[in-house]
């Protein structure tokens, strides 16, 4: 066994671009600061013995320093530990940015599992302790199945506590934090199952809040996405998918009343809106992506597109959970010309909906 | 730099012939149990702490051995997932707040900081005690947490879980830790008020002893840090007792907010931990070497910059926590300043070995062990503080062994180097010399043993805080209690032998090390004073190569390689019969 | 932090003078100093009051009360606190415990305000 | 030694008075200074949230009652007066203005603490305290003017249980979402009140233990154990109040003064 196989041995599974990037930094810093660590080592060990009582007359010189040394150990290490963090930086800064094409999949952790829905509206739950499921979690458990050489974005959140989507072929990890959206994403390089784990602690089945990612090739995927739920290829989205989940809230919460297909409606059309360039009320610009969506439902007067009023109510937790958020999004990502529903169509109210707001003749607007 | 020695004067004052025992010390004074439990001598407090921390390190080492066995297994070996995350808590609960923060500081800093400088006692001695009994209220709650039902939030205690999801005993346990900030604080002003205003005559600040610049940075932590993580856990216990809080996200807080407050205190405390142990060994290499410390000035305030600096970096525990991606950036790069420091010490320690007459008695081996240990607890602190290698190793088990090779191969080792090369002083007994360097020598190697596999398993991506882990894992936990259970017996021995010491060890004379500082020119154990007259420093802390002490007088014989009393105690004496006029020599 | 090259206190002890052993009346406040102090205070308390009730909230009120608040804990310390007496080391505890706090808040800060940035 | 250390004050460890009063009055600014770190922990967590919730925090502090906190600052600032008189009467050996001194800054603590009684008791009755009555409170007004308008909610006759806040904070909302201007969330005034409690709560247990301590030098004065050269004991316990006082000078801007120019809640 030759050396290099043995190091490669000993480096855990590469399954991600990230990977790599992360491999260099680490045995960049590993071979540096193995090599300081070797001499500082070998100059103890000789000086113990070289030095040592008996083999010294024991008279010692006075020696009291040495500025030139000094500034030599302190400058040295520093500019040595500045391209460790310039390196990092770059790493970091990969991490932190997703390509545009990337792949979404929405991921929420409580204890103890992982919640994960594709753009299709297949769920998985992955891991947690089949003990404290309920009976259709305990159904739908299974693995996070991903393309691979296909970027593939995360936007996860928590129920409850603060746990961490770890996954260490991919080098990746990032907090789920309860009330707040966090984003990681990665490119798997090759097939194979990989573990997840959550890395914040988080309570008593910590340990079994794991599972498994598992890359597939392309088509494979498809067919296993296709294998739960059928995808057609209409325009509307039909049953089971989280788009169609979300035309049902789209109409539930009467998002339509002013989301009409008509220009001349108290809100914008939403038809082919996602992924153009809106621009914004008092100047500037924004990609309306799922973050801007969620943030325009969750505070809808943040960033108001230019050209309309800023009527339109906040949804909070309480009248729209994270799942139905995710929905809501997946369905306006679906939303392609024409397809906007009538909007005669009636549906009751939803308990929280502030439908006295709509009511007030006063105030127009709301929903 | 050169220190103004009077040439004259060494030749004139020979070797002190070596004191008789007092007939009266600072432990035979009185022997009720309330002459103790009421002293206001710095030594016997000193004394208290030592007894104290010794049963809480025994405590919190047992849970680690608990923690350990069950990691044999890949699903557990011996307990349920609940009972594995109240010991692991209770571990770092009390290795942290009841033996760690308070070890040297509150042991050796009481004990010696006073006799150093050359005072009678602390600025404070009521205030002393009080800490001592402060700590002790702190550590009973805590302990009384841990054995009635336990903690199970981890010693981070992070909200939300801590706040609302747990269901164990958080709230004693947190005051707990609360109340015992405040025996550190007490002791930390004490210090600092004393080295500042009590030094004895000629004492200047660059005549101080390494040990004194040390415990001065970790006092000032101890002060500055300290309140803000009381403040921090009051909120925490408010926050769970009544459900109103200020970290709760749904009560419109920010939980992030409770880790920045939390490391902004326990991110200096592991310097709080960490800085008295390389004072320690500031003392110790000289000695054994018989030489001046290479770069007295560069050690001194590299001690202060460690302090000052490590303020500034807390975040890098909380870069995939959720904070903005330009504060990771900017706490990583202070991140990297505060390991210069570190590094420059380590090299004036290598340095400073160079054409020594170096012995190996337990103090010197257990210094040797730290520099080893140190040396790659701060190394692999740097693929922490580097963000690209953070986000993956970021609560993994390299974490784990990265600490433990700081905080257990740092300052455990500091400890019990001091503990070894104070001892004869504190109780004027020498220990077996053959059994002490056995122990450290085990204890180093348990060391390697547990903690090395560690760094394989992190690298791999083994999360902290996991009963259950993949079976492809158990080899290493295996090697790594393996290595834990050599690690425990190294502990165990000096409790045996130090014990037999007090009733066995032969007296162990004024200096037997033949060391410089003020606190072996009085007699061990010392006087209830520590001197009968105010000591007059004239020179340096490490004047081994002129073979004087801080008081100009000649040192004694040094300890040969035989150990303090053997036969070979006479090759390659320094000392007043030594070359006394020497040039200082330039290297470098 | 410390200064190295400041001698033992010991050696700097005051001297003695001859009516005032241990130099306690060298330095007594002067009570009319005293009471042109405290009414500072209060009318700086009173103008913090009133001043912000007049201008109500707009992004200059905290500024103006923080800042009125400062002076008056300077003053404080100044005086009743006898900053102006404490020696050297005093004085430089004083600065380090606010240099500590700016520490915390600004690097709170630094996490808080440039949390909504665009990643660039 | 000097010959000026044959005094019944020295204690035995130092070398004479200079160095132990240099030693009093640097251990107590390192005392203060671990304070001001304490309360600056909290004053950071407060920094944060009034970045983050301006408007809340402001509407929020309008409904304490800030007649009660302006008099109660007027107390404080006069006991720092008293106090520093206090020591001045010590150094001069005047044992009784020292006496009188004290007694008056411990009169004007109790005093500040007997105003911030009667404060607590008034948010208590009108069920300004976070937690369950805060949330009852609140969504009986919010039930009232839930179907109104906001024109009709202006002329809104509230249930008379209802308190003035309740009242302004449902009638401001009707018709506006989390993220209007205008918009007041119970949720955050929650959270304000959170600080407003804990801060002056510690604040006030502060002033219960300065109090204490001086009411001992009251007792040491009486005594006649605080000599002049004594003075540095009533130096150290002005010092600690002079701070209590010092950090009450910035709770009146944070929690009362931010909210002024509302006007009208009290």
């Amino acid at each position: 066994m030759t050396s290099m196989s043995l190091l490669a041995s000993f480096i855990p599974e590469i399954a991600a671009t990230q990977s790599s990037y992360f491999e260099a930094l680490f045995w960049y810093i590993t071979l540096t600061t193995g090599l300081v660590g070797l001499l500082v080592y070998i100059a103890l060990l000789y000086f113990c013995i070289r030095y040592r009582r008996g083999a010294t007359t024991g008279s010692t010189p006075r020696i009291l320093g040495s500025m030139r040394l000094e500034l030599a150990w302190t400058i040295m290490p520093l500019l040595v530990f500045l391209t460790y963090f310039a390196w990092g930086v770059v790493v970091f800064n990969h991490y932190a940015h997703p390509p545009e094409d990337s792949m979404e999949v929405f991921v929420i952790g409580k204890q103890w599992m992982w919640k994960a829905q594709y753009p299709n509206g297949q769920r998985v739950i992955i891991g947690g302790n089949p003990r404290n499921m309920t009976e259709t979690e305990r159904q739908s458990i299974g693995k996070l199945v991903l393309p691979v050489n296909r970027p593939v974005k995360l936007t996860i959140t928590s129920e409850d506590v603060i746990h961490d989507f770890g996954v260490p072929a991919f080098r990746s990890k990032i907090d789920a934090l309860p009330g707040r959206y966090t984003q990681v994403w990665y490119q798997p390089t090759k097939t194979g199952e990989y573990h997840i784990f959550c890395d914040q602690y988080c309570g008593t089945w910590h340990s079994l809040m794991v599972g498994k990612i598992k890359v597939v090739e392309q088509d494979e995927f498809d067919k296993w996405l296709q294998g739960l739920n059928s995808l057609q290829s209409t325009d509307n989205p039909v049953d089971g998918s989280l788009a169609f989940e979300g035309r049902k809230l789209f109409l539930k919460l009467q998002c339509i009343r002013c989301h009409s297909a008509t220009p001349t409606g108290k809100a914008p059309v939403l038809e082919g809106l996602y992924g153009t360039r809106v621009p914004l009320r008092g100047g500037g610009a924004e990609i309306a992506d799922d973050a801007y969506i969620i943030e325009s439902i969750r505070k809808p007067r943040l960033k108001v597109v230019d050209g309309w009023e800023p009527i339109m109510p906040a949804y909070d937790q309480s009248q729209v959970t994270a799942e139905e958020l995710n929905a809501l999004v997946a369905y306006i990502r679906s939303l392609k010309k024409g397809t906007t529903p009538d909007r005669t169509e009636h549906f009751p109210a939803p308990n929280g909906a502030p439908t006295d707001r709509t009511q007030s003749p006063t105030k127009p607007g709301g929903p | 730099m050169s220190i103004a020695v009077p040439q004259t004067g060494f030749a004139a004052a020979p070797p002190p012939p070596e004191p008789e025992p007092a007939p009266v010390n600072y432990l035979n004074i009185s022997h009720t149990i309330w002459s103790w439990l009421f002293t206001v001598d710095h030594k016997r407090i000193g004394i208290l702490y030592l007894v104290s921390i010794s049963v809480f390190f025994v405590v919190g080492g047992i849970a680690a051995g608990l923690v350990r066995l069950n990691l044999l297994a890949p699903d557990g070996a011996i307990m349920t997932e609940d009972a594995y995350n109240r010991a692991f808590t209770a571990h770092g609960v009390v290795m942290l707040f009841f033996f760690l923060i308070p070890a040297v500081p509150a042991v050796f800093g009481n004990f010696f900081v006073p006799m150093m400088i050359g005072t009678k006692d602390l600025a404070f001695p009521k205030l002393n005690l009080a800490s001592w009994y402060v700590f002790m209220i702190g550590a009973a709650l805590a302990v009384w947490s841990v054995l009635a039902g336990g903690i199970d939030t981890g010693w981070t205690l992070y909200p939300p879980y801590s706040t609302r999801a747990s269901q164990s005993n958080v709230i004693p346990g947190v005051l707990g830790a609360f109340i015992s900030g405040f025996s550190s604080i007490m002791t930390g002003l004490n210090i600092m008020v004393t080295i500042h205003k009590m030094r004895a005559p000629g004492m200047t600040w660059s005549r101080l002893p390494l040990f004194i610049w040390s415990m001065y940075a970790t006092s000032l932590i101890q002060l500055l840090a300290t309140p803000v993580v009381a403040i921090t856990l009051l909120l925490i216990c408010v926050e769970r007792a009544w459900g109103v809080g200020i970290f709760d996200p749904s009560l419109g807080g920010d939980p992030v907010l409770f880790q920045h407050m939390f490391w902004f205190y326990s991110h200096p405390a592991v310097y709080i931990m960490i800085l008295p142990g390389m004072g320690v060994i500031s003392e110790v290499i000289p000695c054994f070497s018989r030489k001046n410390i290479f770069g007295y000035h560069a050690i001194a305030w590299s001690s202060v910059g460690i302090a000052v600096v490590g303020f500034l970096l807390w975040a890098h525990h909380m870069f995939v926590a959720g904070i903005s991606f330009y504060a990771a950036l900017l706490f990583s790069l202070l991140s990297m300043l505060v390991a210069v420091p570190s590094a420059i010490k380590v090299f004036n320690w290598t340095a400073t070995l160079y054409r020594g007459s170096i012995t190996f008695q337990a103090p010197m081996l257990f210094s040797l062990g730290f520099v080893v240990l140190f040396i790659i607890g701060g190394l692999t602190g740097l693929f922490l503080a580097t963000l690209g290698t953070d986000i993956h190793l970021h609560d993994t088990y390299f974490v784990v062994a990265h600490f433990h090779f700081v905080m257990v191969g740092g300052m455990v080792m500091g400890y019990f180097a001091g503990l070894h090369y104070w001892w004869p002083k504190m109780t004027g007994k020498m220990y077996s010399d053959w059994w002490s360097r056995i122990a450290a020598s085990i204890i180093i190697v348990g060391f390697f043993f547990t903690f090395i596999p560690q760094f394989y398993l992190g690298y791999h991506g083994m999360p902290r805080r996991y009963p259950n882990y993949p079976h492809e894992w158990q080899i290493f936990n295996v090697m790594s209690t393996a290595g834990a259970s050599i690690l425990g017996i190294g502990y165990l021995m000096p409790a045996v032998y130090l014990t037999l010491s007090l009733f066995f060890g032969k007296p162990a004379g004024a200096n037997p090390w033949s060391a410089t500082g003020l606190e072996w020119a009085s007699p061990s154990p010392p006087t209830v004073h520590n001197f009968e007259t105010m000591p007059v420093t004239v020179c340096g802390p490490y004047e081994y190569a002129l073979g004087v002490d801080q008081m100009g007088r000649g040192l004694p014989e040094p300890p040969g390689p035989g150990g303090a009393e053997g036969p070979e105690g006479r090759v390659g004496r320094t000392g007043p019969s030594g070359p006394m006029h020497k040039e200082t020599e330039v290297v470098g | 932090m410390s200064d190295p090259t400041s001698t033992p206190t010991s050696t700097t002890s005051s001297t003695p003078a001859t009516d005032d052993p241990h130099g306690i009346r060298k330095d007594v406040d002067s009570a009319g100093q005293l009471a042109v102090v405290f009414l500072v205070i209060v009318g700086l308390a009173l103008v913090n009051v009133f001043a912000s009730i007049a201008i109500g909230p707009t992004k200059f009120t905290l500024p103006m009360q923080l800042g009125i608040a400062t002076v008056q804990a300077g003053i404080v310390a100044y005086y009743f606190m006898h900053l102006r007496q404490g020696d050297k080391v005093v004085v430089l505890t004083a600065l380090s415990s606010l240099f500590w706090m700016g520490i915390l808040f600004v690097l709170f800060l630094s996490d808080y305000m440039t949390r909504h940035l665009v990643v660039g | 030694m000097s010959a000026s250390t044959h005094s019944p004050v020295l204690k035995h460890h130092f070398e004479d008075l200079g160095q132990q009063h240099a030693c009093e009055r640097l251990g107590i600014w390192m005392f203060l200074a671990t304070e001001i770190l304490f309360f600056g922990g909290i004053f950071g967590a407060y920094t944060v949230y009034r970045l983050w919730y301006p408007h809340d925090f402001e509407v929020a502090s309008a409904y304490l009652n800030r007649k009660i906190a302006t008099i109660n600052t007027v107390f404080l600032i006069t006991s720092s007066l008293t106090m520093t008189l206090a020591i001045r009467s010590a150094k001069l050996g005047d044992r009784g203005g020292l006496f009188r001194n004290l007694l008056l800054t411990a009169a004007l603590g109790s005093a500040f603490m007997v105003m911030k009684g009667f404060e607590y008791a008034q948010d208590f009755e009108e069920q300004y305290v976070p937690g369950p009555m805060f949330q009852r409170e609140i969504a009986a007004a919010n039930e009232e003017v839930a179907t109104l308008s906001p024109g009709e909610a202006e002329k809104h006759q509230f249930n008379a249980a209802r308190q003035h806040w309740s009242q302004h904070i449902a009638r401001n909302n009707v018709g506006k979402s989390e993220t209007d201007s205008g918009y007041i969330s119970p949720q955050r005034v929650q959270l304000f009140l959170c600080f407003y409690y804990i801060m002056t709560g510690i604040h006030g247990i502060h002033i219960l233990v300065g109090i204490g301590c001086i009411l001992w030098l009251v007792l040491e004065t009486k005594l006649g154990k605080i000599p002049p050269e004594n003075y540095s004991t009533v130096e150290v316990v002005s010092l600690y109040w002079h701070l209590v006082d010092a950090i009450w000078l910035f709770l009146m801007p944070l929690l009362y003064l931010a909210g002024a120019g509302y006007g009208g809640h009290h």
